[in-house]
């Protein structure tokens, strides 16, 4: 494991869930990524920080090879995987298979338009399953993890879009657990919600953190020092800084990251 | 909706603070013991035992800041935390205090006893009363309780002048008992800041729950008049 | 406020609002313009032919005597015709915005695409025709008949068809999308489950505004030949005997209300413009329908969506 | 992974390791008809290339003999066009100046009145209004052509000739304003369009400043919207040019070289359809003719269709 | 002046500039404003906190009338603009005359799609300055008000949407400072920017109070503490508290106030 | 880009610190020199002024905590307020100490003078010098003067027993110089206090430059091993 010349280099994480190895990515001729070796800590929350346009978006959806959808993309390096230690950004690796294992929850809450039973159902729908008690079992359990079960079990066929926006980001958030995944990726979760609603899916992300690993971006470095267990900081598509987030806020080992928490950058 | 992640960082904090309170009180306690019953193994024991409260204080510190630094409290929670820090700081010194206590009594003790030990067990435990219950303000956050204490502040300050009073006396009669008499009297000094320490506490609760600032407008207790002419 | 660059605040305010009086006026005369045409033409085609409108009119094959003629054989033209364009034309159209919207990748072929269907998309309808005429007509030889005509509609509104649904299926945001591939979703159930569903009111707005420009054309019909004086029926498709289908109506000579109509308006002297009045009011009145019904799809899926 | 294994989750597993090769199988069968879908869609999309490829093809090929028996100076400088008369003459000029006529009378109608109307439509008028008119317009498009041929002959052309007593009844000016009316909703549509892509708060940012709504849409939307508008304006160009009924019913279909409205002349579009509805015997050189005069058309229209395309796109682009 | 029964009566603002009463809002039949009685104290920053839809923005807008652009909105109560004590509501007030005085500044940055010079010269053209030489002196008066003359001098012909959010933003406070308005109003200004635009506009809005008054809204309670000298807690359309900045987040007077600012709201 | 506003807050902070020590080290030479020159009115003086750094105290306090919830600071920003917050505490106490000398002094100018003061006002000296240097170490954000300061306060250490055993021996020689022998006793604490405060600021320092917490890591300068064994 590439250890970084970090001050407390014991603060490692102990139990990797994913660990990327030099991993650079170009959109075309555009280098957005450069051999960044990050590692995600397991039944933890990792947050990315950095200014806008430093490429956290564009790490996070390597995770899941969102960036597939879209032509002339390029990755470079590796994505491991554990514990099979798979690396997913392999050629011989269904996209749709890593996204069957990584789960993701937008910027903007995104649900369908269709009911609430059926956003939350449709990951095992794709899936193929059919049987409506384990689809319903499913449904109720992932809701409930997303502490929104109480809110809509009594109207899960309404329209997912009459829900609030923080309904309808912890609906999302409901439909990505539906799956089990191993991983929840978050793409600056909150950015269009309001306080109030921020705050409960913090608090959601913190309960969540002991059954699935999260990797999440944030362009708010308060809510990556609420929320997160490790921070890594990225500056023009590469590694500042990756510790421990107490250690990070409060005493970062790098100029360049104390200068960005403390809003003196540039 | 509820901050439940940071309300229970912030009762674990207080859930610390009381431990280490408890630490300190049993600290003063022991010192007491020793005093009273001669006990230099007991003494030492809490000599030793003053790093764990070091310990504590640099570990609610570190809390405090970890708190500042990554949820930013505002108002109450940020009186809270802040006023955590600084009562680390007065419990800490209050179980130096407990220590040099028993750095006295462990160097009383190989010299037979000047007198019965009175007055000086009542401060102590008046003290002690007053760090508990400055404690208990703080964790119910109760300002009224904390008042009480910044009045009983004003009774350990006349135990220490009639202290005084009587120690001189024992040296002006038989400059034997001067060293044990100096040292008595630190000890009284001691207890008497300790007393102190707790109405900072108790200062730092009203502060915490009617965010005033009160220190420094009641007279203060370390401006002592204790000597008074004999 | 600083006196030196606007010394006369009310003066100027009072100076530009009569600007915006006198702007507001022309704006509302040209409104009126469109609208009052409108209003003139139903009056005039209503005042001249809603005597001639009876179900005789609309039973009757065309006729010398103007009395006498009907428009039988040019709805039944019509109708058959729009059968073949919907056969044709929909699921070319839809599958091509589909194709597009969704698969190609920025390449010069897409973009070649891109540029053909704008610009199919304005070619004069007369071009259709002679693109029929040349192709169907005389090179694969299938004759003046209801299938050519079908096929030339067809292709005269695929670009409608294309660019319509094109529309509808990107007014559903990436997002949701991207939410479906994250799922594990394959493209194809990304679009089947998601895109055409959500967008399928958009489709169908597409659709009907597509066959309504179509039920209207002439010149592409004129072109191909198309007869103003058929005074029969195609075969029916339906027959009595095994198979019970036949398709030989699509071969058959045909005309079309418009074309009905125009030959009607392009016969000297006042007989046969009542005819064509009547005709008119008709083929205003399916047009205006189909409009009507493609207009309020639409308001009813714009209150509908809110993503 | 989670920890929890509850039955039923192994149905939605398929990655894992004991059912890999399982998902391998499933995984080629799953591109191989993602595969074929792609390939039938784009064989959709490719009908819109052929059909232009074929567009071309037909009327070059049909012209190629036309132009074999007719010089291209002939063709672009003789001031008749008598493809029918015995002593024939294939001067494309006269169809071509009725074909501008027509379709300059039409344009200064649409254009003034369409971008005003857009305007006050984006900017003046009460949403209510704006409601009603939208479809309104919607509807004076959709209204069949040969039924706006109709109403030029029979209300326009007489209703003009209470002003101009000695206009014939077969004249340039009354489809001319008849096509300007009709593309008018197109114009209006278009720019319209173009206007309300301007972000509202670019017009809030103007009303803050303390301007009046002319002055806002004067000097804020409409520069915003320019390319959008012009790109209105070509598109209506480019239908002006090609619009067939109107001007063969109420024009008349006398080639005429003429640039005043007033007369009577024919348009491309309408020598084609005055042919059509003859009996032109296939590989003649009047079959031949309506090739060639397509091609002219078609040319025309091209050019602006495709200018508009791309123009339309930079205004799509900003916003 | 209505004093609140504030713990603090003495921190009510010694001069103001502006001052609202009994000001309520209605669109159509929602009453989004309930008897609004908050000051605008001369040459500070106020700001307008509260959650999402208590109706700050629609406080805001009606400082400059820009309910006026709609149908079925409706006033009641006073604006009072001060040294003249002329209330803007009055029907008899031209609102382009408000307009003239009250200028606003939007959560979006939106420069028009012109030259950065005519964007900061179009209020004055507007009023009809055409004079040369007024405009550029003005202009670039405005643009140094705005700490953007140094990044846009040498290119006061180039597109405005070619500058960069924070830029643009900068660029609309120069606008609006062009006229030199009595107040400004900002809507969430850097809601729509990074973290470090939002620090330089922070840090300009510090400098700008010297010269004129500022009333804005923010979504973001961390920069009303950062930057306001008042802060209006508003919640459900009615006002909560309002005090001193300092005292508001420190010892709020109202226990809704603490809960919202130490997030426990609701 | 700076946060210019936030930055000059934070260096205003600072002045108001370098002020409050300011004034905090001219309490304890004018209460040294009250002392040494038997002058009670200057004393009175000094007593008179604790108010201002009391009200220092309570207003850099308040900056602090306005500057914890209005601007959220992290890291060394961070650091830099919660030092600051606690160095104003402990100048608060050294002036508390000046005070308290300057009482002893009073009292001890009412008696003629029991010997000449050479070892005290060199102690004061350098209490002094070590609360100069620890805030000049603050302002410059120095952790090497920092931790020069540590080592200075074992000097201070050694000078405080030198005295009291001296002290000790007036006493025994002669009872009447019992109460003025301990009230120099007293002062001789209240300074090697002074030094220890001085020393608590050092330590802040090495943590507001280096993020470490470093006291109680050190011998702690307050476990008094004075009065050895006569
Ligand atoms: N689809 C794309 N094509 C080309 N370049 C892109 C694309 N998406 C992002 N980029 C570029 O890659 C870089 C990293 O972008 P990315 O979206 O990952 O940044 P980010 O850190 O998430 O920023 P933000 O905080 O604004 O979301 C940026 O410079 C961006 O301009
Ligand atoms: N144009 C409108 N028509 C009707 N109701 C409106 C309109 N604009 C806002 N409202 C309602 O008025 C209330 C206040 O809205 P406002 O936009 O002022 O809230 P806000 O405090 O600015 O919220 P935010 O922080 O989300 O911007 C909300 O309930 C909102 O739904
Ligand atoms: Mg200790
Ligand atoms: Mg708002
Ligand atoms: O530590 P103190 O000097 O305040 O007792």
């Amino acid at each position: 494991m590439n250890q970084l010349d970090s001050p407390h280099p014991q603060d490692w994480p102990k139990s990797l869930k994913a660990e990327t190895r030099a991993l650079s990515f170009s959109y075309g001729s555009r280098l957005a990524l450069k051999k960044l070796s990050i590692p995600v800590s397991e039944y933890q929350i990792t947050a990315l920080i950095g200014p806008s346009g430093c490429g956290k978006s564009t790490f996070l959806r390597c995770f899941n090879r969102m960036h597939d959808l879209y032509d002339g993309n390029r990755y470079e390096g590796e994505i491991l995987l554990y514990p099979d230690s798979r690396n997913i950004l392999a050629s011989e690796v269904d996209p749709i298979e890593v996204r069957m294992r990584v789960a993701m929850v937008f910027q903007k809450p995104n649900p369908f338009p269709k009911s609430i039973y059926e956003n939350v159902a449709y990951g095992l729908r794709v899936r193929g399953t059919t049987e409506r008690q384990i689809l319903d079992e499913k449904v109720q359990q992932a809701l409930r993890s997303a502490a929104l079960w109480d809110e809509v079990k009594d109207r899960l066929t309404a329209r997912a879009t009459s829900l609030s926006g923080g309904q309808q980001q912890r609906l999302c958030i409901a439909r990505a657990l539906a799956t089990d995944p191993e991983m929840l990726l978050l793409d600056e979760p909150t950015s269009a919600l309001d306080p109030m609603a921020t705050a409960s899916i913090e608090e959601l992300l913190l309960d969540l953190k002991s059954r699935v690993t999260i990797l999440m971006v944030t362009h708010n470095m308060q809510q990556a020092a609420r929320v997160s267990d490790w921070t890594a900081f990225m500056y023009l598509g590469e590694l500042v800084e990756f510790g421990l987030t107490k250690q990070l806020f409060t005493t970062p080992s790098k100029k360049q990251t104390e200068d960005y928490i403390t809003g003196r950058f540039g | 909706m509820t901050l439940r992640h940071f309300d229970e960082e912030l009762s674990e904090l207080k859930t610390k603070l009381l431990r280490m309170a408890g630490l300190a009180e049993d600290q003063i306690d022991k010192a007491l013991t020793a005093l009273v019953g001669r006990d230099s193994t007991l003494a030492r024991q809490v000599i030793e035992r003053d790093h764990q409260v070091n310990a504590m204080d640099v570990e609610i510190d570190e809390d405090c800041i970890r708190l500042l630094a990554l949820h930013q409290p505002a108002a109450r929670d940020l009186r809270l935390v802040t006023t955590a820090m600084k009562i680390a700081t007065e419990l800490e010194r209050i179980s130096d205090l407990a220590e040099n206590v028993c750095e006295r009594a462990i160097e009383l003790n190989e010299e037979p006893q000047l007198k019965p030990y009175i007055d000086i067990p009542r401060m102590g435990n008046l003290a002690r009363m007053m760090v508990k219950e400055s404690i208990d303000a703080f964790v119910k956050e109760d300002a009224a309780l904390a008042r009480k204490v910044l009045t009983d502040d004003d009774s350990v300050d006349d135990l220490m002048e009639q202290l005084f009073r009587e120690l001189l006396s024992f040296m002006l009669e038989d400059t034997r008992t001067i060293t044990r008499a100096i040292r008595l009297s630190f000890i009284a000094k001691y207890l008497e800041r300790m007393a102190d320490h707790a109405t900072n506490i108790a200062e730092l609760v009203v502060y915490l729950v009617e965010g005033k600032i009160i220190r420094h407008t009641t007279p203060p207790g370390s401006s002592e008049h204790h000597l008074a002419q004999p | 406020m600083s006196a030196q660059s606007a010394p006369h605040p009310h003066a100027s305010i009072a100076r530009r609002k009569i600007a915006e009086a006198l702007f507001k006026v022309l704006g509302l005369c040209s409104l009126a313009i469109a609208v009052g045409t409108l209003a003139l033409l139903f009056g005039a085609l209503l005042f001249e032919g809603i005597t001639r409108i009876d179900w005789q009119f609309l039973m009757s094959y065309p006729s010398r005597h103007a009395a006498q003629a009907g428009i039988l054989s040019a709805w039944v033209g019509s109708t058959l015709i729009m059968l073949v364009t919907a056969v044709v034309g929909i699921p070319l159209g839809v599958a091509a915005a589909i194709y597009l919207e969704e698969y190609a990748r920025k390449t010069w072929m897409t973009e070649l695409i891109e540029v053909t269907v704008t610009n199919l998309a304005g070619v004069p309808s007369i071009i259709y025709g002679l693109l029929a005429l040349g192709l169907f007509v005389y090179i694969m030889g299938l004759g003046e008949s209801i299938l050519v005509a079908g096929l030339t509609l067809a292709l005269l509104t695929l670009p409608v068809v294309i660019v319509t649904t094109r529309e509808a299926i990107r007014a559903i945001p990436v997002e949701i999308r991207e939410a479906a591939y994250a799922l594990g979703a394959t493209k194809w159930q990304t679009l089947t489950h998601h895109v055409l569903p959500y967008s399928v009111a958009g489709i169908l707005t597409g659709i009907i505004l597509a066959l309504s420009r179509a039920i209207g054309e002439t010149a592409p019909l004129v072109t191909i030949g198309a007869l103003t004086f058929i005074a029969f029926l195609p075969p029916a498709p339906v027959t009595t005997h095994p198979p019970y289908l036949s398709f030989d109506w699509l071969l058959s000579p045909f005309t079309v209300m418009p074309i009905q109509m125009f030959g009607w308006v392009s016969r000297p002297g006042e007989d046969f413009i009542g005819n064509a009045a009547a005709a008119g009011v008709l083929l205003v009145g399916m047009t205006l329908t189909m409009n009507g019904v493609a207009i309020y799809l639409r308001y009813r899926m714009r209150k509908q969506v809110s993503w | 992974m989670s920890k929890s294994i509850v039955a039923g989750q192994e149905a939605i597993r398929i990655m894992k390791p004991d059912g890999r090769v399982e998902a391998a199988a499933r995984r080629r069968a799953r591109q191989r008809r993602e595969q074929v879908i792609k390939g039938g869609l784009f064989f959709a999309a490719l009908i819109s290339v052929a059909a232009t490829v074929t567009i071309i093809a037909v009327l070059l090929s049909e012209s190629i003999g036309f132009f074999r028996t007719v010089p291209l100076t002939d063709f672009f400088t003789d001031t008749l066009w008598t493809p029918l008369f015995a002593d024939p003459h294939y001067g494309i000029l006269p169809l071509l100046a009725g074909t501008l006529v027509t379709s300059g009378v039409g344009l200064l109608v649409a254009i003034p009145l369409g971008t005003v109307a857009a305007i006050y439509l984006s900017e003046f008028s009460s949403s209510r209004l704006r409601e009603v008119m939208k479809p309104v317009l919607e509807l004076l498009g959709a209204v069949p052509t040969v039924v706006y041929g109709y109403f030029a002959l029979v209300v326009v052309t007489p209703s003009l000739q209470l002003l101009w007593p000695d206009l014939p009844g077969f004249n340039m000016l009354g489809p001319g304003i008849v096509i300007g009316i009709m593309i008018m909703p197109f114009v209006i549509s278009l720019s319209e369009d173009a206007m309300r892509a301007v972000p509202m708060v670019l017009r809030e940012g103007s009303y803050a400043m303390g301007a009046t709504r002319l002055q806002t849409a004067w000097r804020v939307v409409v520069p915003a919207a320019t390319s959008g508008i012009v790109a209105a304006y070509v598109l209506g160009i480019s239908r002006a040019v090609g619009e067939t009924m109107v001007v063969a019913i109420a024009a008349g279909q006398n080639p005429n070289l003429t640039w005043n409205p007033l007369e009577p002349a024919a348009t491309i579009t309408a020598y084609i359809v005055q042919v059509a509805l003859g009996d032109l015997p296939h590989g003649s050189i009047g079959y031949q003719s309506i090739f060639a005069a397509g091609l002219v058309l078609a040319v025309m229209t091209f050019a602006f269709n495709i200018l508009g395309h791309f123009m339309r796109k930079r205004f799509r682009e900003v916003y």
